[in-house]
């Protein structure tokens, strides 16, 4: 008899506990992010610097080394060179990554000696084909950039190139400039 | 008695698909479908901070009530043909989403003996969103895209003689 | 005079539908057919109540019948066999015998109810609510039927019920 | 066990404590095994992070009796069994990783079966949780238990051809009509 | 509404009367069911979408119409265009009938429903009892519906269901009795009519019993309808959709719509048996202002109690088919015996009724919402208190 | 009277009508591609297994048994509920109290019993799992880790 | 007010309802067919009960016989049905014909 | 709602009478089997006879993928391994890399695998605690949970760039060291989510119907859970007390005080569904401390080893063992001295879980099934791998 009641009154204590939390609910805010029309900010500057969304080469400072190829454990990249007689440079003639199978690991922008190869904060890539997640970046053959010692000249490539420095530096150690994870979690 | 692909083009009948669009797609019912890590971005997207119920999309149990399957994560060849059952059941009209690379073509377990590379052998599918896994507003994203890929659909009109062809 | 031939229309439409009821009862050849059909000829009764101004009980037959025994038929059926026994075992025996039997008996009942006069008032119990009449007898002229009713009730639970348990237990 | 607290490098340090650990005990082990089991106990196997001790595919399941239930020992756990292909060798080595609570003692057995006709002893007698690993060594490297209650594939469907973990296994073209492989969109032939 | 009809008869003398009143109560009945039943079934989904998004941090539906206010025609008309699949297997006839019994059950029980002193679409003298034995109804479409499908899902999630609704009929009778002893009828007006506008005349204060009486009656309703924490019938995590799993589109809408439709004739039933009903003050004597009045006073109470279950619903856990059983059998119909004597006992005391005992137990009740109101700050504060964002 | 109980034959035939339109409506504008797959029968992905029309557990008939037994108890205590107050003002409430009282009692009866042999509990065989753990000190080699 | 409707005519549906029931009882070889057939024939005779009080001087009687009616009819199928199940589980059939093979 | 559970006479489960077992199939696809799990369920009514576990629909051959990929190649694959705990994972495929090859990892790097790793152990108890609660029928309590995990989601993503699949560790270190601000906006959280476990307690834990549904349910008797190897909570929920961080130290767990919560039978019996359960309650809290004592003591210097791009451990085996949310995840790893893995063995908690449900099943209802699974937190991919 005495665990009946106790049964009784536990049971309806706890349920007016529960529902006092559940209650108190409707004097909290919401936690949504109205992606993606109704928000203060894109969604992409509230990502961390880190992020690693879709990848990003900039050709301009892009040595060919194939480092990144190399990296990446699923062969999602296919960069094809070629000895240019003429200038005896180097030329990129393919530098395609399959979005659609990448894993977003980052292996390949580690060994990457410029930056060149990179994760952007970009990840609305839906589509209703596959073929167009594959990122052909090459149009026509480049030529590939060959670092300089003294230090980047051309004022074309040297913001370029100061860029994927940073990336490389700041993505281990971001600066407190670097944006962060701002506007979210309030 | 079905008017489905029987009436002549007009502005009526335009009209009527117009709303028939709009409210297939104000209510996407989406199957719980999850098979892999993507699963959990799937339930996170279906959660507090990106919320799908705010485009009256709503998970559901059985492929008897679903509009879409959302594949998200690893389609191994054991649960393929699972899928395509699942997928069948689903009655008219129904759309998938493929979610993550994995559905996509594998991804990164094309490596794999046991792994079907992309859920696109097995059953058709309307929107791939990349990613590994897609965040939840990728996934979102991906949906607005199926929301406008839905909302451009014919119902009622009969389909001129080309797109018959094409159809068949 | 529109009221009154409003009123057959229902009463036919009522007893339409308790008879096509029985009918199913007696014919259908599954016997989850049976019980459905079961409870649409109680529901026809239950409206023949009403037009009997016995609201009360048309409630108590919708309370007991549909809401228990055809529950309770149904679950018996589903209790004791898989669909195809079900269609096997619905089978009817001698229906040449049973109709002749029934046919029998239903000459000999309508001639006797042709035949016998009944006493017919003319001024009959006004629509009121039956139920309180009902209370009023319960309580009143048929307490001692109300207190063995729970006795019966009583004993028809426990009989049930140790019923269906000795019987599993026994094989045990 | 406090041997590890003043150490940075963790997982250096487990090796370590474990080293300090079996050279107390797996020579005596070995030995115990060894009086009753007579020639199915092989050598106690050095290996650069752990010593095992090498047991008869036959004799493992008395081997493993005997190891979960002499007091001094109560080897009550077996935490992990792993199969591994060694076609060099033509043999499949299985590992059994045991555990014993209350000692707080691990102790590495290894067995050695051929490669041709893979036939070890089931242990799911002495530990339960040997009933899905044995069956997961025999979906993926095709090694039978004797005595397995319940010997079937587990990971893969029922009929699937082959033991994917061998190192000479052939990925079927397709299953179930399912090509199992794909064309890269690079142009690269990825897959296996 | 008879008054009516017979007014209108009287001033069209030319009409047949007949006609008169089949058209109007054809009239009534297709209004309440349009106009009524299935908006209100609809928009309750809704709001119950938006109640419980705000209970779990979300927003909910807001995209479709104004605040998301047209999801649930989307939803029912997106459902109306989906394929209506009937599988092979199942036997036929009853799976095409079973939702038709369900939702012909639960239409009917608005006929004895106030919606205003005047309002009312048949004022029965077996009201109460006629509500609780319709749903009989639903009780055998649901186990059709189960049964029918010949899936061990549905199959499970009907008998489930028809032994949880059979089973909280008896203490929903129950309970219902203590009701019927203080007002002496069984008509819903009648019981209305014995309750004042002021709280302290509701049923639910008469006597300690009835106070009682009013929660177990919620609690069994919420059973009635399946709602959780009793949803087991549909219990998602264990039995996919329960009798609905084979059910497509329309079809399996329709027992959707006949559960939150139940959840107004829950509330609805709360308010008129225990919260006086559609007793307004009579602040004026326009007999239409009057009725608009009552119209909104038993819609607000009864919607109240419709936003409890989907509180409650978002609150608790779904308990087992055993526990079920216990909690019916055990707590519920023995509690509510003794409710039922305990009020008889008390009217044999108070043959009155006793304002002191009102009015107490009117100061209880208040005294337990100021103790939940403490609780709900204590439980905000725990979650704001340590300076972190307001979430 | 008769004209209020045929409100509900009407909103019986509305209930049916309702659904009968909505079906309709749907059949005029929805898609229809019936095939074999499709019409099999749900079962988690998996082919069928076993017929699901089988015999039930005696437990569901047994609470509806239990069920019926009160549901006439409950239509009797109706009628009497409903005169209740009218025998309370006549006086004659104490009477009416205690046959009220003896018919509710005798048939607690009914359900005291049934509650007292198990019969409205459900089937359940955890009674093994109860002593496991009082075993939990006792265990051969965990005594180091088991708790208190 | 005479009624176009007399208490012959629900008389006629009683006995009809009676009748059904009987055919029932005698044909079913279900057990449980039989059963409804008595809960039938219990019907058509309630429905006689409460004509009777309608169109009677004694007017309450009959309602409160056709209750307490109702009352035995379900006591009826409750037991009815035990006895059905206890048998299917002795023979395993609920087959009326096969329960008179077996007695003898 | 009664405690006692009646265990007189066991009507109708033998003999001929409604006994015919039902088979019935939950899963691959089914809301409460948690991923692609199935269960062949023989049951009569509600009652179970046996459920018999049914699993490979995720098997995605990670070891055979191990001896392709090589040794840095296989971190992100670790992740996807366990993808609700993916740290500790990548933390036990670092161990064993750098146990083989000898590499001796940064101090500061071990403490920010730490942290990494006890945040992420949150993370999945979080999910535990939800999917817990979602498969008892409370639908908020996950909400809540999911809530929670997106701002861990979002301290994690902030570290290393992705909100599950983290691939943060390295073998010899991690890839980035924290980020500027980060023990502060980690410490801003805890400060937070702590009381907020106290109210998940107010919320569900302490609900008589959950207590009800999950009490005395499935009870796992510390013997039984050695024999079949249970880890972790599992483990721990049956009484016995060990905890891998404490007893077999990795890492530098040694630094931090923290207790280990063990099942003590609240409500029921040692071992059951609730202890479970609330094992992973408390060691969120555990987790947060231990989070907050790294923070804290976090040494300065490098935060990676040097490592060759092309590492070729020497040959040689090891068994490395890690406690996961799931509890002790055992690595069997082989190296031949070249740049892939020879082979690769992972023993799973999940998978030590699944195998024991067979043997729990008889006799209980359905709804356990559906509590039982959940409380062991088995998630597919780690079954399957
Ligand atoms: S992110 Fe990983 S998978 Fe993608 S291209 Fe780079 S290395 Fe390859
Ligand atoms: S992107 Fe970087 S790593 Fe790749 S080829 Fe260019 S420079 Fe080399
Ligand atoms: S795409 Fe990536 S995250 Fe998604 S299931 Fe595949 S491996 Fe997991």
């Amino acid at each position: 008899m005495r665990e009946y009641v106790a049964n009784v009154v536990q049971a309806a204590t706890s349920i007016f506990d529960g529902l006092s939390v559940t209650f108190s609910h409707f004097f909290r805010e919401p936690y949504t992010i109205q992606y993606p029309d109704r928000m203060p900010i894109p969604v992409q500057d509230t990502l961390p610097y880190r992020y690693r969304g879709f990848l990003d080469v900039d050709l301009e400072i892009c040595t060919g080394c194939l480092a990144c190829q190399r990296a990446c454990p699923i062969d999602c990249i296919l960069i094809e060179t070629r000895k240019d007689k003429e200038t005896k440079s180097m030329l990129i003639e393919t530098f395609d990554i399959d979005l659609a199978k990448c894993m977003y690991c980052g292996l390949c922008t580690e060994p990457c000696p410029t930056g060149s190869i990179h994760h952007t904060r970009e990840f609305e890539g839906a589509d209703f084909s596959l073929e167009s997640m594959v990122r052909r970046f090459i149009k026509e053959p480049v030529t590939a950039y060959k670092p300089k010692k003294k230090g980047e000249d051309d004022p074309v490539v040297a913001p370029i190139l100061e860029r994927g420095k940073r990336y490389i530096a700041e993505f281990a150690d971001p600066k407190d400039d670097a944006p962060a994870a701002a506007g979210k979690g309030g | 008695m079905s008017l489905v692909n029987s009436v002549p083009e007009m502005v009526l009948t335009t009209k009527v698909d117009q709303l028939l669009n709009w409210t297939r797609k104000s209510s996407l019912w989406y199957m719980l479908f999850g098979l892999a890590c993507c699963a959990i971005e799937l339930m996170q997207t279906g959660g507090p901070r990106a919320d799908l119920d705010r485009f009256g999309m709503a998970p559901r149990a059985t492929p008897r009530t679903s509009d879409l399957m959302i594949v998200a994560g690893t389609l191994t060849l054991k649960m393929a043909l699972r899928t395509k059952l699942l997928y069948e059941q689903m009655p008219e009209p129904k759309y998938v989403v493929s979610m993550g690379s994995c559905s996509n073509c594998g991804g990164l377990f094309q490596l794999a003996y046991s792994v079907c590379d992309g859920v696109d052998k097995v059953i058709p599918v309307d929107v791939y969103v990349p990613g590994c896994p897609p965040r939840p507003e990728a996934l979102t994203d991906g949906l607005i895209l199926l929301q406008k890929k839905m909302s451009e659909e014919k119902w009622l009109v009969r389909p001129s003689a080309e797109e018959a062809a094409l159809l068949s | 005079m529109e009221g009154l031939s409003a009123e057959v229309v229902v009463f036919f439409f009522l007893a339409g539908v308790a008879v096509v009821g029985a009918c199913g009862v007696a014919f259908a050849t599954h016997i989850v057919y049976s019980a459905l059909s079961l409870m649409l000829s109680f529901l026809g009764v239950a409206g023949l109540y009403v037009m009997l101004d016995a609201d009360f009980v048309a409630g108590v037959q919708l309370l007991v019948y549909v809401g228990g025994v055809v529950v309770l038929t149904l679950f018996a059926v589903m209790l004791t066999q898989g669909i195809r026994d079900v269609k096997v075992s619905n089978r009817s025996a001698g229906r040449g015998f049973g109709l002749l039997t029934v046919v029998a008996v239903f000459a000999l009942l309508w001639r006797s109810f042709q035949a016998a006069q009944w006493h017919r008032p003319v001024e009959y119990l006004a629509a009121e609510s039956s139920t309180a009449a009902v209370g009023n007898a319960l309580l009143g002229r048929y307490v001692l039927p109300f207190e063995v009713a729970s006795l019966v009730l009583l004993a028809v639970l426990v009989g049930a019920v140790v019923l269906t348990r000795k019987e599993t237990a026994e094989s045990e | 066990m406090a041997g590890a607290a003043e150490c940075g490098g963790g997982s250096v340090a487990l090796v370590e404590l474990s080293r300090v650990e079996r050279d107390m005990e797996i020579a005596a082990i070995r030995r115990l095994l060894h009086d009753k089991l007579g020639a199915a106990v092989g050598v106690v196997e050095e290996g650069p992070h752990y010593e095992s001790i090498r047991i008869d595919d036959d004799a493992v399941e008395r081997a493993a009796m005997l190891l979960r239930d002499t007091p001094e020992l109560r080897f009550d756990c077996l935490s992990n069994l792993s199969g591994c292909d060694y076609p060099g060798r033509g043999a499949i080595d299985i590992v059994y990783d045991l555990y014993s609570y209350e000692f707080d003692r691990s102790l590495v057995l290894r067995v050695s079966t051929r490669r041709g006709d893979p036939l070890v002893d089931s242990v799911e007698r002495v530990w339960p949780a040997a009933n899905w690993l044995e069956r997961e060594v025999f979906d993926l490297l095709g090694v039978r238990f004797r005595g397995h209650s319940d010997l079937r594939r587990i990971l893969l469907p029922e009929d699937w051809v082959g033991h994917p973990l061998r190192k000479d296994y052939v990925e079927p073209e397709q299953y179930h009509g399912i090509s199992t492989v794909r064309e890269s969109m690079l142009g690269i032939r990825s897959g296996s | 509404m008879l008054e009516f009809l017979n007014g209108l008869a009287a001033a069209n003398p030319e009409v047949p009367g007949v006609l008169l009143r089949v058209a109007g109560m054809l009239a009534f009945g297709a209004l309440v069911v349009f106009v009524f039943i299935l908006p209100v079934a609809g928009i309750t989904s809704w709001v119950e979408r938006r109640v419980w998004a705000r209970i779990q941090s979300r927003i909910g539906p807001n995209r479709v119409g104004p605040g998301g206010f047209l999801q649930w025609l989307a939803d029912g008309l997106k459902n109306l265009l989906k394929e209506d699949v009937i599988p092979q297997a199942v036997d036929e006839p009853l799976f095409r009938i079973a939702p038709y019994l369900v939702v012909a059950g639960f239409v009917a029980a608005f006929v004895a429903i106030p919606f205003g002193g005047s309002l009312i679409i048949a004022d029965l003298n077996i009201g109460i009892l006629y509500i609780t034995a319709i749903t009989s109804l639903v009780v055998v479409g649901i186990l059709m519906a189960g049964w029918s499908s010949n899936n061990k899902w549905s199959m499970l999630g009907g008998i489930r269901s028809a032994t949880q609704i059979i089973s909280y009929e008896i203490p929903l009778g129950l309970t219902i009795f203590p009701v019927v002893l203080v007002s002496g009828t069984l008509s819903t007006q009648g019981i209305t009519a014995a309750q004042g506008w002021a709280p302290h005349t509701w049923h639910m204060f008469h006597n300690p019993f009835l106070l009682v009486s009013f929660l177990l009656f919620f609690v069994c309703a919420l059973a009635e309808g399946n709602r959780t924490p009793f949803d087991l019938p549909e219990a998602e995590s264990e039995l996919v959709a329960g009798f609905a799993t084979e059910y497509s589109g329309m079809r399996s809408l329709l027992f959707f719509l006949a559960e939150w439709g139940n959840l107004y004739v829950i509330g609805a039933l709360v308010a008129t048996l225990f919260m006086g009903g559609w007793q307004v003050p009579r602040f004026t004597d326009d007999p239409t202002l009057l009725a608009v009045a009552q119209f909104f006073t038993i819609f607000l109470k009864a919607y109240f109690w419709v936003f409890v279950a989907m509180w409650v619903r978002a609150t608790l856990p779904r308990i087992r088919i055993d526990q079920l059983m216990a909690l019916c059998w055990k707590y519920l119909v023995p509690m509510a015996l003794l409710n039922t004597l305990g009020t008889a006992f008390f009217m044999v005391l108070f043959p009155e009724g006793s304002l002191v005992v009102r009015i107490a137990l009117v100061a209880v009740v208040l005294a337990i919402i100021f103790v939940f109101a403490r609780r709900v700050r204590f439980h905000l504060a725990r979650a704001r208190g340590l300076g972190y964002g307001a979430v | 009277m008769h004209f209020d109980y045929a409100n509900i034959l009407v909103f019986l035939g509305l209930g049916v009508l309702l659904c009968a339109l909505m079906m309709w409506l749907g059949a005029l504008l929805r898609p229809a591609s019936p095939d074999q797959i499709k019409l099999s029968t749900y079962e988690c992905g998996e082919e069928v297994e076993g017929d699901s029309w089988i015999n039930f557990n005696i437990r569901f008939y047994v609470v509806a048994l239990v069920f019926l037994i009160f549901d006439v108890e409950v239509a009797f205590i109706y009628p009497v509920a409903a005169v209740f107050k009218d025998w309370v003002s006549a006086g004659n409430g104490l009477f009416a109290l205690t046959e009220i009282l003896v018919f509710v009692l005798i048939l607690l009866v009914g359900l005291i019993y049934v509650w007292s042999k198990g019969d409205i509990s459900w089937v359940k065989q955890v009674a093994a799992t109860k002593q496991s753990a009082v075993a939990a000190g006792q265990a051969p080699g965990v005594e180091r880790h088991v708790a208190g | 007010m005479e009624s176009a409707i007399g208490l012959n005519h629900f008389l006629a549906v009683g006995l009809i309802l009676f009748c059904l029931g009987l055919f029932c009882v005698l044909t079913r070889r279900n057990a449980i067919g039989v059963l409804m057939g008595v809960e039938l024939i219990l019907n058509g005779a309630n429905v006689n009960y409460v004509a009777f009080s309608k169109y009677s001087a004694a007017a309450v009687d009959g309602q409160v016989f056709s209750v307490f009616v109702i009352m035995l009819a379900a006591a009826e199928a409750a037991i009815g049905l035990a006895l059905v199940l206890a048998i299917y589980r002795s023979f395993r059939a609920i087959d009326v014909s096969v329960m008179r093979t077996l007695r003898g | 709602m009664s405690v006692e559970i009646e265990f007189t006479d066991d009507h109708g489960s033998a003999g001929g009478f409604a006994t015919e077992e039902m088979t019935l199939n939950m899963g691959p696809q089914h809301p409460s089997t948690h991923g692609v799990l199935r269960f062949v369920v023989k049951a009569d009514g509600e009652v179970m006879r046996r459920a018999v576990p049914d699993v490979g629909y995720l098997h995605r051959s990670i070891e055979k993928i191990a001896e392709k990929v090589g040794w840095h190649g296989f971190m992100p694959y670790t992740d996807r391994v366990d993808y609700v705990a993916a740290m500790t994972c990548n933390q036990a495929w670092a161990m064993a890399a750098e146990s083989l090859g000898g590499v001796e990892v940064p101090r500061r790097a071990e403490y920010c695998r730490v942290i990494a790793a006890e945040l992420g152990r949150i993370c999945s108890h979080l999910l535990a605690f939800g999917a817990m609660g979602m498969d008892i029928g409370a639908f908020t309590p996950f909400t809540h949970a999911i809530r929670e995990r997106e701002m861990i989601n979002d301290l994690l993503e902030e570290l290393c760039g992705a909100r599950l699949t983290f691939n943060y560790l390295r073998i010899g270190g991690v890839a980035w060291d924290l980020p500027p601000d980060y023990a502060h906006k980690v410490l801003r959280f805890l400060d937070r989510f702590i009381p907020l476990v106290d109210e998940f307690d107010d919320l569900l834990s302490n609900n008589k119907i959950y207590i009800e549904r999950l009490a005395d349910v499935a009870v796992i008797s510390p013997e039984m859970a050695i024999a079949y190897n249970l880890v972790g909570p599992n483990l721990r929920a049956s009484g016995v007390d060990y905890d891998l961080r404490r007893d077999r130290p990795y890492s530098v767990y040694p630094d931090f005080d923290f207790t280990v919560p063990v099942g003590k039978g609240t409500w029921g019996s040692v071992g059951d569904c609730w202890e479970r359960y609330i094992v992973r309650l408390h060691e969120m809290r555990e987790s947060a401390k231990i989070v907050r004592q790294a923070l804290e003591g976090l040494p300065g210097g490098p935060v990676i080893a040097k490592v060759r791009r092309n590492f070729k451990p020497p040959a040689g085996e090891v068994h490395i063992r890690v406690e996961t949310p799931r509890g002790d995840q055992s690595w069997y790893v082989v190296s031949d001295g070249s740049e892939r893995p020879y082979r690769v063995h992972i023993r799973t908690g999940s998978f030590s879980a699944m195998s024991i449900i067979e043997s729990l099943s008889n006799g209980l209802m359905i709804a356990d099934l559906v509590a039982l699974i959940a409380s062991l937190d088995v998630v597919a991919p780690e079954v399957d791998r």
